[in-house]
């Protein structure tokens, strides 16, 4: 079990839609793939889908932590989705929903992003 | 029924979804909840982290040592290294609080643990490694609730 | 890359499909084959029965060690208790003997081991405990054949 | 992961279908489920089905062979089908073959024993 990250742009919005296990040693995986796109396109928000995360901890929370720092610095924003209930308790604990916005699904949180 | 398991591994962080998927395996023998055994995953793998990053400094090097008992309905686990130990614990419990910001750590091993787990203690001092002792009490066996 | 473990537990049945599924998930860092993972389940499984049934006799009590490493492509198990030992090792691994036919013992333990392994060495003395040694090279990376 | 036992009856044939990880732990549910059929119902013969067992180890080779022993005790034989290829290693290593008859699937190996 590891980690599969699916990046897709729409409209200046980064979709990132994880996979698998978020752990310390899948960490590096996704703080590369989403730190490359943002150096290669024009980016203005980030929008991460956890639907299909299967377990994640507090490297997690670190490297989430780490790409809307990235993208709060270019002023944008950055939205999470389709949240677990044992993630959801993760993001709770540590204050991560006073910066980063929740939304029930993808459809209506790029919505909210201004992606048609 | 006790029973007890002892799992011993290299330092590396290929053994950290290894090391949790163990221990819930043994733990699964007390029917736990899912949400019980997804807390007892999260905590194992954050004090198996903590040993390979904090402990061990990454060198790739050094064994973690994790034992877990059940008994009735409790698991007790202790996760150990002989690493660098930690100076000051108080510290180190505090939410947020990371020794190692350069490498995105969120601080929040600790306080998951605090959460997760009923009873925590830390052992540990500067140049002999850290243990850290963890209980939880499990709901009781679900069929007699309903009874 | 090489990578290690230790697993230790009490010798009680509950944990024999625990032994081997642990050791399956470590050894699937090396990408076996489905084949060969069944193998190394199988193996694990019979000398830790060995060890809960033969060596220990069944008292519910006692531990096994297992110990895995992977280097490359190969795996080394060793298995052991501190049981009542094997007098006479030769008769023991005849295919068919076994010195519990009362509790329907195939006697075929230690002939599986020697078939699906590359290499099987067997350390006792009456009194002093049983390790059995377990050697399988993998076959090499299936993408590279592909090539 | 355990081991499932389906015990049916048809026409003095005992029609045995496991499920699950056939070792040392769980021998002891077959051997029992087995033993009591075989004292309470006028039974012929065995049919075992493993087309849904998972593991199995010699303590399954064992316990098998216990029951085939038995039926044989009672003038009846033993069929196996729907065996997968590691658990055929098993049987042929251990000449098991040589008193158990294989049969494809279930439905053949029923007929061969005189069920319509
Ligand atoms: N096993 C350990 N060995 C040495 N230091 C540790 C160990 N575990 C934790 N620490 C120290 O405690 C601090 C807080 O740990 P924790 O709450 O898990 O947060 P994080 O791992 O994100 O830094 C760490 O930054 C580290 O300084
Ligand atoms: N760990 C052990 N401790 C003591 N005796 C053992 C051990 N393992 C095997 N033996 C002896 O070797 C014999 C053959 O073992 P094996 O081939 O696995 O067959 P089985 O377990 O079916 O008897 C056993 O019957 C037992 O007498």
């Amino acid at each position: 079990m590891s980690l599969s990250v699916d990046l897709e742009i729409k409209q200046e919005v980064l979709c990132i839609r994880l996979e698998g296990e978020l752990d310390h040693h899948t960490a590096d995986i996704l703080r590369e793939r989403v730190t490359e796109a943002l150096n290669q396109h024009l980016i203005r928000h980030i929008l991460l889908n956890l639907e299909r995360l299967e377990f994640m901890d507090s490297s997690g929370l670190g490297v989430i932590l780490g790409r809307y720092k990235e993208i709060a610095a270019m002023g944008g924003e950055m939205v999470v989705c389709s949240i677990s209930a044992p993630v959801k308790r993760l993001f709770e604990m540590s204050g991560m929903f006073k910066i980063i916005r929740f939304e029930e699904d993808e459809a209506y949180a790029l919505y909210t992003l201004g992606v048609a | 029924m006790r029973n007890e398991m002892t799992l011993q591994f290299t330092a590396v962080s290929e053994n950290e979804s290894f090391a949790r998927v163990t221990v819930a395996a043994f733990v699964a023998q007390l029917d736990p909840t899912m949400d019980e055994l997804t807390e007892i995953k999260t905590v194992v793998s954050e004090a198996v982290t903590n040993s390979i990053i904090h402990g061990y400094e990454n060198k790739g090097c050094g064994l973690v040592t994790i034992k877990a008992e059940i008994e009735d309905d409790t698991v007790h686990l202790t996760v150990h290294d002989d690493g660098v130990g930690i100076e000051n614990v108080e510290e180190a419990r505090q939410p947020l609080y990371t020794s190692k910001p350069e490498l995105e750590r969120s601080g929040m091993g600790f306080t998951i643990m605090e959460n997760f787990m009923d009873h925590v203690a830390i052992e540990t001092a500067p140049g002999c490694g850290t243990t850290v002792y963890l209980t939880k009490h499990l709901t009781k066996n679900k069929a007699s609730i309903c009874n």
